[in-house]
């Protein structure tokens, strides 16, 4: 039992404070949320929507279709209309909308300047008219319009206060037809993937990240900047994206826990310091968070199309180990499991997202923020003769800071084991299988994939990343339609641990399973790489690269359709 | 000094920066425990190797990110840049504007050949007008660029130009930029090469430099501009430039209430 | 004008730039077909979307090496870049730097509105001291950088502010750069964001912006350098800087012996 | 019949022009000559060595040993004695190895002071000394040190010449255990791979050239500079590569035929303008000439390691064609193929060598380097409603450049028809499936793999690139001595004619070939892709990553013993 609710509108009328407010209280109210925004490139104008899908069990997905549209512009109206239900409640501002047809049309332009004095809180009015529609105490959402703008005066929470009461009392009957989940139960704690990665770092012991501003991915930034007082680290905005991950190798060579995090276009000027820190054996952290691509693409939409560029991106061989949490829960986890990593075989580590998980929120039990720093392993005690890159069995060397006792020596040029230049190439080839030996011990490390659905499926989704949560809400809605279809989610996708993902594919399936693997690009760049790994042979890819996110019923009927 | 052999030609000025720093610093007083240098790559660049300090020897035209991360994360350390005219204008150049913009306690000696040694002779973002290079064969027609003069309109803390040739107030320069406590210090150092530049020699530095008079107050601008200008008959060295402004690591919270840094070891 | 709908804020000084460029264009009376108007990403950077001319809309940070690659390629085109100042001064810097040396001939116009505007208001390179934005809670501490001081120690062919506010200035400045031959022309316009710069506002720049006098002589090195110095209490706006330096085009013998450019059609 | 000759001494002793003269003597007297130079990153000092090896018959490779081994340092004779065969002379400065053992110590440095009046001259006193050993007319060596020594002034050339004589009057009875093999017949063109990539970019009508130095690519961008007069170019130095890519971006939007080349480190600085190249579909042409990393690696000496990166490298997702030639020849031809794939395509094209084909010099067929600029598919009559990114079948679009009669319009975001900016997502679609669409023509277009050896081989090596000569050189060891084997190489490495791959690979042999893939890397890069392409199952990888070339001896004897 679930209920999509969409709010429509132009950049800069408050759609999103609108959404978030809403999304609050109903949680605040007990209800599962899954709330996403769809956003343009622009501050303002255009058309944003904001979606609220409100459930009594937990939610992973999104969903195409409303069942109650509220728009302030006409141009929603015209272009979410289509994609409202036949049984949906569409509501238009009367100011704008006057003739739709099958809309209600509502004075909420006309109902803001009269309770709030102004149409700029239209916002207010729409998030009024939604709650007025449903079942829950309207004390939640007044709750949540008093903190949003309590930093603005008490005159400012009043007004917006009036007037989503009065948008409340706009709706009487509208929504008689639609049926509503019950309340309770969920957790009120709503969290995106971006505070999950913000929080995780913070937790971790990141002391310094610095990055150059591009969407989605600065908005991890810009959490840890907001929490850098408390936790004590230093947030620097670097001139460019090469400065930002050259800084962080050099915070990390110092010693300090540090981070950046970019897109796509931002992590292609950091494909050499990815290489520097490749060859330095540092442990450099890059969050990337992926939009559709080539170029500047579509900026605020989603994609998964730089993974086989994180897998082989830089220059020359080196390990590396690529993340790519399913949720914000799990944004939180391994954020902390990519920086241990990275500190555990010196080598660079990336976690992937994209504007999907980034930005979407939905109910997470709370997350220990507490700080609680990972071993950053680095000796104390480096001893008289030091030496940086010693020879390792499992390529792994005792890592000391500067401003010890050893001096610490660390080189760009293929060098010796004290970390000094050489073109020695018996020394070359030393210093590189050490290396890549490490690479052993990142697989032995790495997350094996998680399986949703039955053990013994003949049907199995493979996903990676952020379409975690649509596979999944498949997986039930074809199993409650009679399917035996389960789910492998690979959180970590390099390296990969060859034999055990046979195994976890198979499952306790008599044969191979039919596999379909759901990834948010064109050429089905996941499914290339466990091909090439000859963890699979075949297989039907269901892919998709328009910028919008998966949603479970899509995916459902592509793989019921088949 | 270092075990390892110097990769530089005979007769290099490189040589000089080297023994010079030797004396430096110990005569600064420095603990090479908490020194750490810094550099690209390039024949300049290789100079960390050949004395005994923390090195971070890095990527083509990052000297100064690498440093600006080292010392945000541990500023009790002493991070000192030695790298070459190209890297440090030509690659590196976005980075040196906005070093100067933040003022970071980093000293740069910076080995100005005015040419490309290590990839054997090309010009660099400091070649002279018409200079012929197998790059440039009908010579440069780009102006070269003058990293003084963008120091002291950004007002960072320290402007000076040394030249090999005078080693004593090379000495002197640099004895000043290690001691140095403040914000971002950039030495242009004057670095014949030998094997590359044939206009800018030796004998071509010697019969222009000029030490700075002591009449010149470096914390005027205009002053220091019309110095920094001045190339084509003298040649001024020494403290072009100084100016008040607080280092970027004094303005950060996070530095003030970790006096040790941000390095803690667990 | 073009078809495209605007994606700026309303009350956005982009509009005043846009809108004095038409008229710019009609009375400089260029030939819309030879102007291909060249930028980086930003909502300074659509400005070619909403006008009618070849358009060049490239990475981010990286009009100026597209539009020297444009203006080599085939340097009878009248090469214009729109950007703003995150573009330009941030990610492109050392572009600007190089072009500078280079006195490419192309003309920058860049839409100072002292912020990132499409990535919702992080500080740009000319923010000013203490400005606050959600990534510098603490406020900015780097100092805003001076490109018209660095266009000057260049001594590139031209260098100027301008002000949306001043709209009649602004359109004979654009003229005159429209029609400049030379080599490189760089028009720093000061443009209000309303969405994010609630410091620098309309109100701001007019209280502070001044037209130069006509005393000033902008062959006069000292007295631009001097002009491009000033912010605090009045900001000068017009010609600040002229050079009589040659443009790179004019000196590459390649393009002497191909008066039509290097694109012959086959 | 073959003979190694090597010449060994530190950076700034004229080791270099000592090989060029000797070897381009040798070609005019009709032998077959393969060249190789092995340096250090350095300008003085070091040890750098400089190999010619001799034949009757076209030679492909190099080879470990020498035959002749002349050193003018110390160090020379310490490091590479051994790797001098047992009948092999070996030659030493007396004034530097006075007591060596194995050596004959003659008075290389004295004499070029008595002959030439200063020690400098002691390469062409050893470049006597060699070709006195020689059986072939030393008029072919005068007339090169005359021609070497020409712009220095008829003084400096008689000095040269009297120290080659006086070196060739030491040698008598050296070599008289030595066989030599017949001259004559040889092509005496001796051509590297720079210059050849440099010849193709020129006679296809490349105009403009902007590239940032860096080993080994510098040498094409000199070559270039070199004779921009000549062919009217302009070739600028840019600040950094990423200036260089962008640089050429708008240089090919404007309509001029333009390219880049650099090595790993700038390719990974060029990542971002090579999606911006596709997304703009420019023709835009980079020359990749790889060298060992991660990071700054081993500047000066070779890998192969840069192909995934090169495959997957740019964010996003864009057609593209990564070339690979084998020899200085092919590396002429496949530059203009290149450009032409490039413009016919309007995507980017890569060429991928490496230091060992960029320097090599070996005899050529004279190279057709007359201006015949390739077809750069450009509209001369865009008409009325000229639409940039028209969509069409194929997925190219009619290509237009400013200053005609239509408006041209690039765009990094997605854009529409026009080259808008566009946010509408079923535009983004047809883009995006117009530009992937390209793909298909890219792979019709592209170089089948080139078979050497018997067609019904049961056994085959796999090569790409540069050891194109050593498997070769394998090839025919390994048959003489019995094998049946074949090699298949990959001149173009993406996209992969899939089918058409796999019968080349079966060719007329009874079952499946037993595979060997020839990489210069560590991780057998090509042989993941054909993997991944479904092209091949399994095969033993024979690697190589110490930063020296292969030979074609190493090669036959890996395969033999395994
Ligand atoms: C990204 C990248 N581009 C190019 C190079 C090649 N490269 C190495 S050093 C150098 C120039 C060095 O010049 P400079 O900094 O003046 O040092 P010098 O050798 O003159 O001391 C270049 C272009 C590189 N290593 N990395
Ligand atoms: C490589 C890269 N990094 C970051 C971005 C994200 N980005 C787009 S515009 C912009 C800043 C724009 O600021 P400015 O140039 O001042 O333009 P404005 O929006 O203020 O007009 C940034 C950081 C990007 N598109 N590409
Ligand atoms: S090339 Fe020039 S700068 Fe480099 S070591 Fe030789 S003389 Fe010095
Ligand atoms: S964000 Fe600022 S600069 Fe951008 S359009 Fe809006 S007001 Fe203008
Ligand atoms: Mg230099
Ligand atoms: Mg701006």
């Amino acid at each position: 039992m679930d209920i999509n609710v969409r709010i429509a509108g132009e950049a800069g009328q408050g759609i999103e404070t609108a959404g978030e407010v809403l999304a609050q209280a109903l949680a605040d109210a007990g209800l599962y949320v899954f709330a996403a925004k769809s956003y343009m490139s622009r501050i303002r104008g255009g058309l944003n929507w904001y979606d609220i899908r409100i459930s009594d069990q937990a939610l992973f997905s999104g969903k195409e279709n409303s069942d109650i549209l509220l728009s302030l512009t006409a141009e929603g109206i015209k272009t979410l209309q289509g994609k409202a239900g036949s049984q949906a409640v569409v509501i238009a501002d009367k100011a704008t909308a006057e003739n739709s047809s099958g809309c209600n049309c509502l004075d909420i332009s006309g109902t803001a300047k009269t309770a709030g004095g102004s149409k700029i809180m239209a916002n207010m009015v729409a998030a009024g008219v939604v709650f007025g529609m449903l079942p829950y105490d309207i004390e939640a959402l007044s709750q949540q319009i008093r903190q949003a703008f309590d930093s603005k005066g008490e005159e400012m929470v009043k007004k917006n206060l009036k007037c989503a009461e009065s948008g409340a009392e706009l709706t009487k009957g509208l929504s008689d037809k639609l049926l509503f989940p019950q309340s309770g139960g969920a957790d009120s704690f709503l969290c995106s993937g971006t505070e999950a990665v913000g929080m995780g770092a913070l937790s971790a012991g990141v002391k310094f990240a610095s990055a150059y501003p591009m969407t989605p991915a600065t908005g991890v930034i810009t959490y840890l900047a907001k929490h850098a007082r408390e936790y004590g680290i230093v947030v620097e905005q670097a001139e460019d994206e090469i400065a930002a991950v050259n800084m962080v190798c050099g915070a990390t060579f110092a010693g300090a826990c540090a981070l950046t995090a970019t897109s796509g276009g931002g992590f292609a000027l950091m494909a050499e310091g990815l290489s520097l820190s490749g060859m330095m054996e540092l442990p450099v952290f890059i969050v990337l968070s992926q939009r559709p691509g080539p170029a500047t693409g579509l900026p605020t939409r989603t994609a998964q199309q730089d993974l086989r560029f994180a897998v082989h991106g830089g220059h020359g061989e080196f390990p590396r180990a690529i993340f790519a949490p399913g949720t914000p829960e799990e944004a939180f986890k391994l954020t902390r499991k990519a920086l241990a990593t990275a500190h555990t075989f010196q080598s660079p580590a990336i976690l992937m997202m994209d504007q999907f998980l980034a930005d979407y929120v939905t109910n997470t039990a709370p997350l220990n923020t507490a700080y609680r720093p990972i071993d950053k392993q680095i000796t104390t005690s480096p001893g008289e003769d030091y030496r940086r890159y010693k020879i390792t069995e499992n390529g792994v060397s005792p890592r000391a800071v500067p401003g010890g006792d050893a001096l610490v020596k660390a080189d760009s040029d293929e060098h010796d084991a004290e970390g000094h230049i050489t073109e020695n190439l018996s020394i070359r080839i030393e210093q590189h299988d050490k290396r890549m030996r490490k690479e052993k011990g990142i697989i032995e490390d790495s997350i094996a994939p998680m399986r949703y659905g039955p053990q013994d499926a003949q049907e199995l989704i493979i996903n990676w990343g952020s379409s975690y949560g649509p596979c999944r809400e498949a997986v039930d809605t074809l199993n409650e339609r009679g399917h035996g279809i389960a789910m492998l989610h690979f959180a970590q996708v390099w390296p990969l641990k060859t034999e055990e993902i046979k195994k976890a594919i198979q499952g306790d399936a008599p044969s191979w399973p039919e596999l379909t693997c759901v990834e948010g690009n064109s050429t089905a760049q996941f499914a290339g790489l466990l091909k090439e790994q000859g963890i699979i042979d075949s297989r039907k890819p269901l892919l998709k690269y328009n910028g919008m996110p998966f949603t479970g019923i899509e995916i459902a009927e592509a793989i019921e359709s088949d | 000094m270092s075990q390892q052999e110097t990769a530089w030609c005979p007769g290099c000025g490189n040589f000089s920066i080297l023994n010079t720093f030797e004396e430096a610093v110990k005569k600064a007083g420095i603990d090479r425990r908490n020194l750490v240098l810094v550099s690209g790559i390039g024949q300049a660049a290789k100079f960390p190797h050949y004395t005994e300090a923390n090195l971070f020897n890095g990527l083509h035209g990052r000297a100064l990110p690498a440093a600006t991360g080292i010392k945000i994360a541990n500023h009790t350390l002493n991070v000192v840049i030695t790298s070459g005219d190209g890297d440090m204008y030509g690659e590196g150049g976005n980075h040196l504007l906005h070093a100067m913009r933040r003022n970071i306690g980093v000293k740069a000696f910076v080995h100005n050949n005015q040419v490309y040694g290590l990839t054997k002779g090309q010009a660099s973002p400091t070649s002279e007008w018409g200079f012929h290079t197998k790059l440039q064969p009908e010579g440069v027609i780009n102006a070269p660029m003058n990293p003084l003069a963008m120091g002291i309109i950004h007002d960072i803390s320290l402007v000076a130009r040394a030249y090999v040739g005078d080693r004593e107030h090379l000495r002197e320069m640099m004895v000043e930029f290690l001691s140095h406590e403040g914000g971002f210090a950039l030495l242009d150092i004057l670095q014949p090469c030998v094997s590359f530049n044939k206009l800018n020699t030796y004998q071509w530095y010697s019969e222009r430099v000029q030490p700075i008079g002591s009449d010149h107050d470096p914390c005027d601008r205009q002053a220091a501009l019309e110095l920094a200008g001045q190339w084509e008959d003298t040649i001024p060295t020494g403290i072009i430039y100084r100016s008040e402004r607080e280092p970027f690591e004094s303005l950060l919270p996070a530095l003030k209430e970790a006096p040790d840094g941000l390095c803690e070891k667990s």
